[in-house]
C-alpha cells in the first residue's frame, strides 16, 4: 500500500483529528507518517490524574495579582492515556538504540548499557533525593560520590575530581576555566591554547569560551601531533594543549612524553580529552603521561546510556597542583576511614561525609551537583567490572577496532594503517573517486544491512571519513557480519547501477533521505512555525 | 569475573591469530613502556551484579531524605511523575539511542523533541525553543552568551532575585567569557532597578536579566524591565518558572528576547539535583544564535513529513571555535520526558498543578504567618512557588529540627546564599530565611503537621 | 535489498553462529528473520550472575548420588547480556500490542492497560511475598483480596468469590463442579448442561471435563437462546445451563428472566460466563438476572494486560446457596469492621484477615491462591474507577460497538442488525460471494490498514464473521478511521485485481501469510525437532 | 472523575446523533426494565492515580513477609531474577499482546514461545512441550487426563510424594473427569510402592505420577516406576522440579512419558503464589492428545522461517467438548520470561543455580541436624531442593518464632497437608516437620543466622 503522505491523507482524518489507535506509523505494519500528539488532540480530552488533597480551592484571581494573569491556559494536546501510550510506543518503533544492534558510531562509545544500572538510577532512596536536603540526611549519596571520585582517582591517575559538569564539553570549558585559574594565581597572563587540527569540534569551541585563542597544529604523516610543528608554535603565551589519546583518529600519541614536556617547559598545562578513555582503561593513565586535567565522558567509557543525545556526565579530574581551583561545594568524607559501604547503614552515629568548597575553587559550573544519576550508574558499572573488568573492557575494544581494520583494509582506504586503539577511522576515498559513492552513501547502505551507521566525515582530517568503533560488547560474529556488510556495499558500488543503489539508500527504513537543505532553508522548529526564510542553505556539512 | 564481554577464549585466540599478534599486551605496543601501568588498577576486584544492587541498595537507604516529607524547592521541585510517563521515557529505544545523526533511524527521539519543542515555546511564548541544554544555570549562561552577542556589549545586569546557583554559575563562567556581570539588589523581594540616571553612567548593559516568579516567589514588574531593555538596547532574558507559567503571563507576552528555564518539574524526579533539563527559547531573530540542537520539520525523499537537527551551522562540530555555544550532549532524554509529562498534562492539567501549587502555597503561608516567631522576608510582595518565612531561630536549626518529625521543612537561604550574604535579602534574612515550596503532591493534612512540627521547631 | 531467507544467507553467517548485533529483522531497518537464541549461542559466552554467598564449595558427586546425575549440562543457549537484550529487543518490535493500536479483537476486549497496574504489580511488598507465608505476615494481601471480593460481589451481585482459578476456563471448570457438588449433596444425578450453539469453545470442552453431556440449544432469528428449543431440553436431567449474556454475537438475550425460571423450574442451576461482562457493568448484574454461579475474565473487563495469552484470572463468584462448597481456603476478615486500608497500617495488634474453608468445601483448583498479581491490577483498575466510572466504561463500550455497526451496516453484512452490546458481529458473505474475498482477507488487509483484525469464524453460527470489539478506551477519531478502512477493503475488493490484493495481504508486516498447513504436517515444535510426518493437516478452520 | 475513557461531551453527543439515540440509556433498551441496577453499582467513587497508589502501597507495606529473608519453598522459589529479565520480559509489546491470532503481528510472542518450547523440552529430555499451562498443579491435572486417555483407565496411582496441593487439585478433578485417584504413602521419603501381588487385585492404574525429587526433597527411584508402568501399560508422569533438573538425570531420560512442572523458578517473583508457569512436556506418540497451545515452525509466502500455533484441531475453539483440553488463555507471559531467564543463565548459569541451591540445602542440613531439638523427617534419604526438619515444638510454632528473627523459617508441613494428616509423612511429622528451601541467593552469613534463631525457637 501507499507510504505517501497520500497514503496517510487516505486515513481522510482531518489534520487536527488523527486517530490515535491507528499504528501505521509503526514499522511493523506501516511506513506512514506518525502524527504530532497536537495532531491527536481532542478539546475535553484528558490523561492527567492529580492527588486529593484537601486544600482549599482558592480561584486563581484570589491567588494571582492582576496583570500577572495568564489570559489562556497554554495550549497543550490534550489527549488520552491510550492514545500517548500509543503515541509515544510507536515513535520508540521508529527509533534505532543499542538495544536493537551494532552501533559503530566513531567517538561515541556505544557500548551495551547494562540493566542494572536503569534499576540502580531508580531507586527511590536516589532517585527521590532533594539537591538541598542537609548532609545528614543524603549520607548515602555523599558516600557515594566519594567512593567514585576514588575510582575515577584510579583510573586516571589524579588527584581529586569535580562532578559538575554535566557532559563532556562542560568539563572541558571547567578544565579550562581551572587552567585560567591556575596562571591568574600565578600572573600569568596567557592567551593561546594548542589543540591538534584533529580535535573534537568541541575543544576550539571550549577554548573560545573560556577566553582564550585557538592555536591549531596539524598532524603528521603518522596522524600523531607534529613536534616541529608544536614546538614551533610554544611559547609562554601558551596556557596549555588540549590532547586526546588515543586521538581523534583512533591512533596512540606515542610522543606523549616529549609533548607533556615541551608544553611543561614553556610553564603549559596539559588537558586530556577523555573522550577516548575506553582504549586505555588499566593500561595506561592520563595522569602517568603528564596531564594536568582530565575530563571523562562516563556516558561512554563508564556506559552510561545516551538517552538520545544526553544527559551525560563529564566529571574533571585534575592533579594535587589545581585541585584549590575545583568548583565548589564537592563531597568529603569527614572521619577518615569509612568506606561508603560502612556509612551507608546509615543512621547511626553522626555524619560520616559533607560537603567543602575549596580555597580557591573557581566557583559553580552547575545548578546543583552534576547528573548524580548518572554518577549512580557509572559507580555501578565500574563495581561489578572492578580494575581487572575494566582492563579486559580496554582489550577487546581495541581487539575489536583491530580486527575490523585488518579485515576492511582490502575494500576501503585506511589513512592510518597501523595497529589502532578502540576505533578504526576507514575512508570512502577510493569509493568515490572510482564509483562516486561518497561515505554518506555507504552510512545509509549499512542502515539497510543492519547496522547503525559509522561516524562520517569526522575528525576533519580525513576526506570521506568513516569512523568505526566497534566497542567491546560486540562479538566475533557481529563483526564478521558488519564486515561483510561493509564488502557488499563496496562490492554493489562497483556494479553497474550499483553508485545509484547506494544514492537510494536507505529504502527499508521508515522514512527516506531527508531534505536537510530544506530544512533549513524553511525553518520549521515547531508546529506553529508559518514557513520562514532564512536565506541560504545553512546546513553546514 | 563478571563483566559484559562477549569473547569467549577461542574467539581472542583466533582474533589474535588473524591479526598476526601473540597477546593482547602487543595490541598497545604504541604506547611507552614507561607509562604502562604495572600491577593494573588499584581497584577492588569486579562483584557480581547482585552484590552491587546490595551496596547500591544499602546507599540508597543510607539517604534517609528520601523519607521526609517534601517542602523543599529552590529550584528541584517534588511534583506528580505518574507511571505512565515513568514507562514511556524509559523506553529503551529513546534511552539507549545516541544523537540524532542517522535522522532516517531516528524519527522517534527527532519527532518528541520536535513535540517538545513545540510545547516549550508555547509555554515561553516566543517561536523557537531549542532541543535542551543541561540545566537552568547553563542556560541562563548560554543566554548572557546570546545577549551580549547580540547587543555587542559585555555588561550585565542580573537581577539579585535570579537563582543564587545560577548566579554563581554566571560569575564562573564571566571569567572565560570576560562578561562584566553587575547584580541588582532586591527590595522586598523584588528587584530594585537603577534610575536612569545611575545607570547613564558608564557602558549600559547588553543584557539584562530577570526571574519570574524570581527565586523567593516574588512576582516582578517584565513590563518595566522590557522598557529599561529597550533604552538600552539590551537583550532582555527571562528565568521563568515552568510550572508558574501555567497560570502566570508567558514572559514571551511581554516582550522577552529569551527565556529560560529548569526543566526538571516536567517529569524529571529530585534525583539529587541531576540530571535536570535546561530550557531555551528565543525570537526568531536570533535563532541563528541559539546555543544547542535545533530540530526542524522536513520530508523525505518520498515527501513524507519528517524531522531533522537543523542550522547545523552554528554547531561547535562545524563552526569550532566560532560556534553559538560547546554543548554537544545535551539533556534530550529528559526533553522526551517533558514532551510525554506535558503530553499527559495537557492544556488543563498543566493549570491545574500551577493552581493547586499556588493554593497550596497561599495556605502555607496564612497559617505560617500565624505562628510566633515567623514572620515574611518579602513584606507583603504577592508569591508564587516559592515562599520566604523568616523563623526566630537561625532556618538551618529550624530545618534540622523537622527532620526529626519526618520533614524536608524547606531550603535555609544560608544554603543558598552563602554565608557572606547576598544582595536578595538582609544579613539577618540570609541565616533565619527559610524558603519553602509546596507542589500539588503536598495534602492539607501534610500541611498542617507540618505547620504543628515548624511551630515547635522555631521555638528558641 | 532482498528480505528473502537468500538475504537472510547473505549475512554469510554459519547457523550456529548468527550475528547478535544485526538488527535486519527489527522492522525499523529491515524484514529478515531474526535467528533463533540458539543460533546465537557460542560455547563459553554468558550472561549470568549470581550474588556471592561463602557457601562451600562441594562438587556435585559429593552432593547427587550416583544414578541420579546429568550426564551433561542441560544445552540452553550461550549469550551475552548484550545480545540477549538484542534479540529480545528486536522480536518485541515483531509483536503487535494494544500499546501499538487498536485491537478490535471480538470476545477479548483489548481495552488499554493502565500503566499504574504495573507499577502495583511490582510493589515488592506484593511480588515479593511467599503464597505460604503465616497469615500474619501477609495482612495486605489478605486484605487486598477481601476488598477485592467485595468489589466482584457488588459489580455481579453475587455473595461470595473464589480467586484460585487462573482463566475464564477453569473458571468454567470450577463453576461446573460447584454445580456437580450442588446437585450431589441433594443427591441428583444430572447428566447434562445446556449451552447455546454461539457459545465459546471453552463452555462445551468444560462441559465434557465437567463430566456432563453438552446440549446445545440453536439461537433463534434474533441470535438469541430459542425458547421453545430450550424448553424442549429442559428436564430434571438438566444440572445447568451455561451463558454469556450479551452473547457471542454481541446481543442482550432479552428472555433471559424466562431462561432462568425455566432453567430454576426443572432444578437447573444457571452459569454466567462473564467474558462479555464489559457491556452491562453497572447496568445490570448477573446476580439480579438470575445466575447462580459467574466467572469472570478479569484480564477482559477489568483491563489486566494479556501476556501474548496470558496470564489472566478467571475468579469465580456465587450466590449464597453455593458459598459453601467454593475452593479452599479462602481469604477472609476475622473481625469485621476494619477496611483494607485500616488494616494496611498493619503491625499494630493481631491479625484481621486469615484463611478458612468452607465446609463443603470442592477442594483446590489451584496450586496457591490463583493469579494473585492480576487480582492486585484488578483492584487497583476498579478503584481508579469506582462505580461511576464502570459504569462509563459500560455506556462507552457499547456506544462504540454501535457506532461501528451503523456506519458499516452499508458495507458488510450485520446479520442482526439491532442495538447491540459490546461487540458487533459483521460478515463477510456478500464480500465473498460477489468477489472472492473472505473474511480472513479482510483481517490480514487491515493489517495493512494499521490495525489488528477482528475476531474471525467465530461465533461458528455466523458464517464468515468478522466480530469487531472496539472497546470504551479508543476514540471516535479511531473509530472512524477503523470505519473508514473497512470501507476501503470492501471497495478495493470490488475492483479487478482487488481479490488478488486482498489475498496477497499482509505485505508490509515483517512476514506475510504463512504456511499453516505444513506447520501441522511436518511438526517443528522445537527447534531440535526434524521434520515428523503427522499426516493429514490438522490446522483445523 | 478518573477514568482512561477518551469520550468529550461533544462525542457523546455526536455519536448518539448518528445512532439516533436520545440518551445513553437508549443503548441498554434490551435489558429489562425490571433488571436495571437502580442507583448504580455500590461501589466506592473513582478516586485519581495517586491516592489509588497510596492505598496499594499500604497494603504492600503491610505484608511484612516481603521483609523476611526466605528459607521458604514448597514449589515456590526465592530465585535470583536480573534486572536484565525484568527489562526484557516488561516490554510492553510483550505484556499487551492478545494470544498470537494473527501470527504475521505476532512472530515476537511466537518465537519466544517457540525457543521456551525448546529449552523446557531439552530439560525434560522429551521431544515436545506446550506454551505453557496455568502451574504445576493444572499441569499435572492435564498429563492424567492426557495419561489416562491414552492408556484407556481410569486409575490413576500417585505417590504421596507429589506436592499436596497438586494431589489435592487432582482430587478435586476427578469429580468431573471421573478418574480414581490412588495415593500411594511415602517411607522415609520415597514411595513405597505396591508389590505386583497387591496391585494386580483390580483394575491396574491408567497412569502412575511420581514426583522428582519430591515435595521433601527426595530422590524417588525412577527407572523401577518406568518399569512398572511397563508392566501395567501404564503412563508414567514425572513431576519433575525444573530447577534440580539442572544437575539431575532428566525424566525424558528414564523414559517419563510426560513431564510436568512448576515453572515459576525460572524469571518469576513469589507473587503470594501466581501468576506462575505450568510445564508440561510429552513424547511425540501423544502430541495429539496435547493439551493448551503449541508453536510450530513453518514459512510465509516469500519462504521465510516463522512461527504459528500449530495442531490447533486439538483446541477448545475447534474440537469444542471434544477438545483434549479446555485451556485457552494461558501463561503465556510467564513463559517468555522464562526464556529470558533460561537465555540468560544459559548451559553453565542453569548448572550453577542447582549446584548452589544442592550446596545450600547441604550446608543447612548438616548444622541444623546438629541442633538438639532438630531431627530429619526423611532418614538419611538423599535431598536436594528441599529438606524436611523435625523440631521439637510444633513446625507452625516454630515459624512464628522465627518471623520476629526476621526470617521466614520454611513451610510448616501442617499447612500443606492439612490437620487430618497425609500419606507422605507420620502424623509427628505432619505436626512438627518444617519444610525447608535454600536457594543461591542464600548466603553463609544469612544461614548462620538463621541456625542461631532456630536453635532458640525449638526449644520448648
Ligand atoms: C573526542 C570528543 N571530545 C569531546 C566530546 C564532547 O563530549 P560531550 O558530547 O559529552 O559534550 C566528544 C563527544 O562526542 C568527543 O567525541
Ligand atoms: C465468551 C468467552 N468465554 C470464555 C472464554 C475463556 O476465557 P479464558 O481464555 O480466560 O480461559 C473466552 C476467552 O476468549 C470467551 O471469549
Amino acid at each position: 500500500m501507499s507510504t505517501s503522505p497520500a497514503g496517510a491523507e487516505a486515513s481522510g482524518q482531518a489534520a487536527t483529528h488523527a486517530p490515535g489507535g491507528r499504528a501505521l506509523s509503526a514499522p511493523l505494519l506501516g511506513r506512514h507518517e506518525e502524527p504530532t500528539i497536537f495532531e491527536l488532540s481532542e478539546p475535553g480530552r484528558s490523561s492527567w490524574q492529580l492527588r486529593t488533597t484537601g486544600v482549599p480551592e482558592w480561584r486563581v484571581d484570589e491567588l494571582v495579582p492582576e496583570g500577572h494573569r495568564r489570559p489562556e491556559p497554554v495550549p497543550l494536546a490534550e489527549v488520552s492515556e491510550r492514545d500517548l501510550v500509543a503515541h509515544f510506543t510507536r515513535l520508540s518503533h521508529r527509533q534505532f538504540s543499542v538495544d536493537l544492534g551494532a552501533y559503530p558510531l566513531g567517538s561515541c562509545t556505544m557500548k551495551y548499557n547494562p540493566k542494572i544500572c536503569d534499576t540502580v538510577a531508580a531507586l527511590p532512596g536516589l532517585a527521590g533525593v532533594h539537591p538541598a536536603a542537609p548532609a545528614e540526611m543524603c549520607q548515602g549519596w555523599l558516600a557515594l560520590l566519594v567512593e567514585l571520585e576514588e575510582a575515577l582517582c584510579a583510573v586516571t591517575g589524579m588527584a581529586a575530581v569535580t562532578f559538575q559538569p554535566a557532559a563532556g564539553a562542560a568539563g572541558e570549558l571547567t578544565g579550562l576555566l581551572l587552567m585560567r585559574a591556575y596562571h591568574d594565581t600565578r600572573d600569568e597572563q596567557r592567551r593561546r591554547v594548542v589543540i591538534p587540527d584533529s580535535a573534537h569540534g568541541t575543544n576550539p569551541a571550549s577554548v573560545s569560551l573560556g577566553g582564550y585563542e585557538v592555536t591549531t597544529v596539524p598532524s603528521d604523516s603518522r596522524g600523531c601531533v607534529d613536534m616541529d610543528a608544536l614546538r614551533s608554535v610554544l611559547d609562554h603565551d601558551v596556557a596549555g594543549i588540549m590532547l586526546t589519546n588515543p586521538n581523534t583518529l583512533g591512533l596512540f600519541e606515542e610522543d606523549i612524553e616529549e609533548i607533556a614536556e615541551a608544553v611543561h617547559d614553556v610553564g603549559g598545562l596539559l588537558y586530556y580529552d577523555g573522550a577516548n578513555l575506553n582504549a586505555i582503561l588499566g593500561v595506561v593513565r592520563p595522569g602517568d603521561m603528564g596531564f594536568d586535567i582530565v575530563h571523562l565522558n562516563l556516558h561512554k567509557t563508564f556506559a552510561t546510556p545516551h538517552g538520545g543525545g544526553g544527559p551525560g556526565a563529564g566529571p574533571v579530574a585534575v592533579s594535587r597542583r589545581l585541585a584549590d581551583f575545583l568548583p565548589g561545594p564537592r563531597p568529603v568524607r569527614l572521619v577518615n576511614g569509612a568506606q561508603g559501604a560502612a556509612a551507608a547503614n546509615g543512621s547511626g552515629g553522626g555524619a560520616r561525609y559533607g560537603w567543602a568548597t575549596p580555597a580557591h575553587s573557581i566557583g559553580r559550573v552547575h545548578s546543583w551537583h552534576g547528573n548524580a544519576l548518572v554518577l549512580a550508574r557509572a559507580l555501578t558499572y565500574i563495581r561489578v567490572h572492578g580494575g581487572d573488568g575494566l582492563r579486559r573492557v580496554a582489550e577487546r575494544a581495541v581487539l575489536n577496532a583491530n580486527w575490523l581494520r585488518v579485515r576492511l583494509a582490502a575494500t576501503y582506504d585506511v589513512p592510518f594503517d597501523r595497529t589502532c586503539m578502540h576505533e578504526v577511522v576507514l575512508a570512502a576515498s577510493t569509493l568515490k573517486r572510482r564509483h562516486g559513492v561518497r561515505a554518506l552513501d555507504v552510512a545509509k547502505r549499512l542502515l539497510e544491512e543492519g547496522f547503525h551507521a559509522p561516524t562520517v566525515y569526522f575528525p576533519l582530517v580525513v576526506d570521506e571519513a568513516l569512523m568505526v568503533e566497534p566497542t567491546e560488547t560486540e562479538s566475533l560474529q557481529t563483526l564478521e557480519a558488519l564486515a561483510e556488510a561493509f564488502e557488499r556495499i563496496a562490492a554493489e558500488a562497483a556494479t553497474d547501477g550499483g553508485a545509484d543503489s547506494a544514492h537510494a539508500a536507505p529504502r527499508t527504513t521508515p522514512v527516506g533521505r531527508l531534505d536537510e537543505a530544506r530544512a533549513a532553508r524553511v525553518l520549521v522548529p515547531t508546529f506553529d512555525a508559518r514557513p520562514v526564510e532564512t536565506g541560504h542553505d545553512a546546513t553546514g556539512a | 569475573m563478571a563483566d559484559y564481554l562477549p569473547h569467549t577464549e577461542e574467539d581472542v585466540a583466533a582474533m589474535l591469530a588473524f591479526l598476526g599478534l601473540a597477546d593482547l599486551d602487543e595490541l598497545f605496543a604504541a604506547v611507552p613502556q614507561a607509562l604502562r601501568l604495572a600491577g593494573g588498577l588499584e581497584l577492588a576486584p569486579g562483584e557480581p551484579e547482585p552484590d552491587v544492587l546490595d551496596h547500591m541498595g544499602a546507599l540508597a537507604r543510607a539517604n534517609r531524605a528520601g523519607d521526609l516529607v517534601c517542602f523543599a524547592g529552590a529550584g528541584a521541585y517534588d511534583h506528580e511523575i505518574p507511571p505512565v510517563v515513568r514507562a514511556l521515557a524509559g523506553r529503551s529505544e529513546f534511552v539507549t539511542a545516541y544523537t540524532p545523526y542517522q535522522p532516517e533511524v531516528a524519527q522517534g527521539v527527532l519527532q518528541a523533541v520536535f513535540e517538545y519543542q513545540t510545547m516549550v515555546a508555547r509555554l515561553a511564548g516566543l517561536p523557537v525553543a531549542n532541543a535542551s541544554l543541561y540545566d537552568g544555570a547553563s542556560a541562563l549562561v548560554e543566554a548572557v552568551n546570546l545577549g551580549t552577542a547580540a547587543s555587542g556589549r559585555q555588561a550585565v545586569w542580573v537581577s539579585a532575585g535570579v537563582h543564587p546557583h545560577w548566579r554563581r554559575c554566571l560569575r564562573t563562567f564571566a571569567r572565560g567569557s570576560g562578561h562584566e556581570i553587575v547584580e541588582i539588589p532586591l527590595a522586598d523581594g523584588v528587584t530594585a532597578w537603577p534610575g536612569d540616571a545611575d545607570s547613564a553612567a558608564g557602558d549600559g548593559p547588553g543584557a539584562i536579566v530577570v526571574a519570574y516568579p524570581n527565586y523567593l516567589g516574588c512576582l516582578e514588574d517584565l513590563a518595566a524591565v522590557r522598557r529599561m531593555a529597550d533604552a538600552r538596547a539590551a537583550t532582555m532574558v527571562v528565568a521563568a518558572d515552568p510550572v508558574a507559567a501555567g497560570i502566570l503571563q508567558s514572559a514571551g507576552s511581554v516582550g522577552a528576547d529569551v527565556v529560560v528555564g529548569e526543566g526538571q518539574p516536567f517529569g524529571t524526579a529530585l534525583s539529587f539535583g541531576g540530571p535536570y533539563l535546561g530550557l531555551f527559547c528565543c525570537t526568531m531573530a536570533q535563532v541563528r544564535r541559539l546555543p544547542g540542537r535545533l530540530v526542524g520539520e522536513t520530508v523525505d525523499v518520498e515527501g513524507r513529513r519528517a524531522y531533522v537537527t537543523t542550522l547545523r551551522a552554528r554547531e561547535q562540530d562545524i563552526r569550532r571555535e566560532k560556534a553559538t555555544s560547546n554543548v554537544c550532549t545535551n539533556q534530550t532524554l529528559m526533553a522526551v520526558t517533558a514532551a510525554v509529562q506535558l503530553g499527559w498534562l495537557g492544556t488543563r492539567g498543566l493549570e491545574e498543578v500551577a493552581l493547586r501549587c499556588a493554593r497550596g502555597t497561599r495556605y502555607l503561608r496564612d497559617a505560617a504567618l500565624g505562628i510566633d516567631g515567623i514572620s515574611p522576608v518579602t513584606g507583603n510582595t504577592p508569591v508564587v512557588r516559592e515562599l520566604a518565612l523568616r523563623t526566630a531561630v537561625p532556618a538551618r536549626t529550624v530545618v534540622d529540627r523537622m527532620t526529626s518529625e519526618g520533614f524536608l521543612a524547606g531550603v535555609a537561604l544560608s544554603d543558598l546564599v552563602g554565608g557572606d550574604g547576598d544582595r536578595s535579602v538582609d544579613a539577618d534574612a540570609a541565616e533565619h530565611g527559610l524558603l519553602v515550596a509546596v507542589t500539588e503532591r503536598r495534602t492539607l493534612a501534610e500541611m498542617n503537621g507540618y505547620l504543628v512540627a515548624l511551630d515547635k521547631a522555631v521555638r528558641p
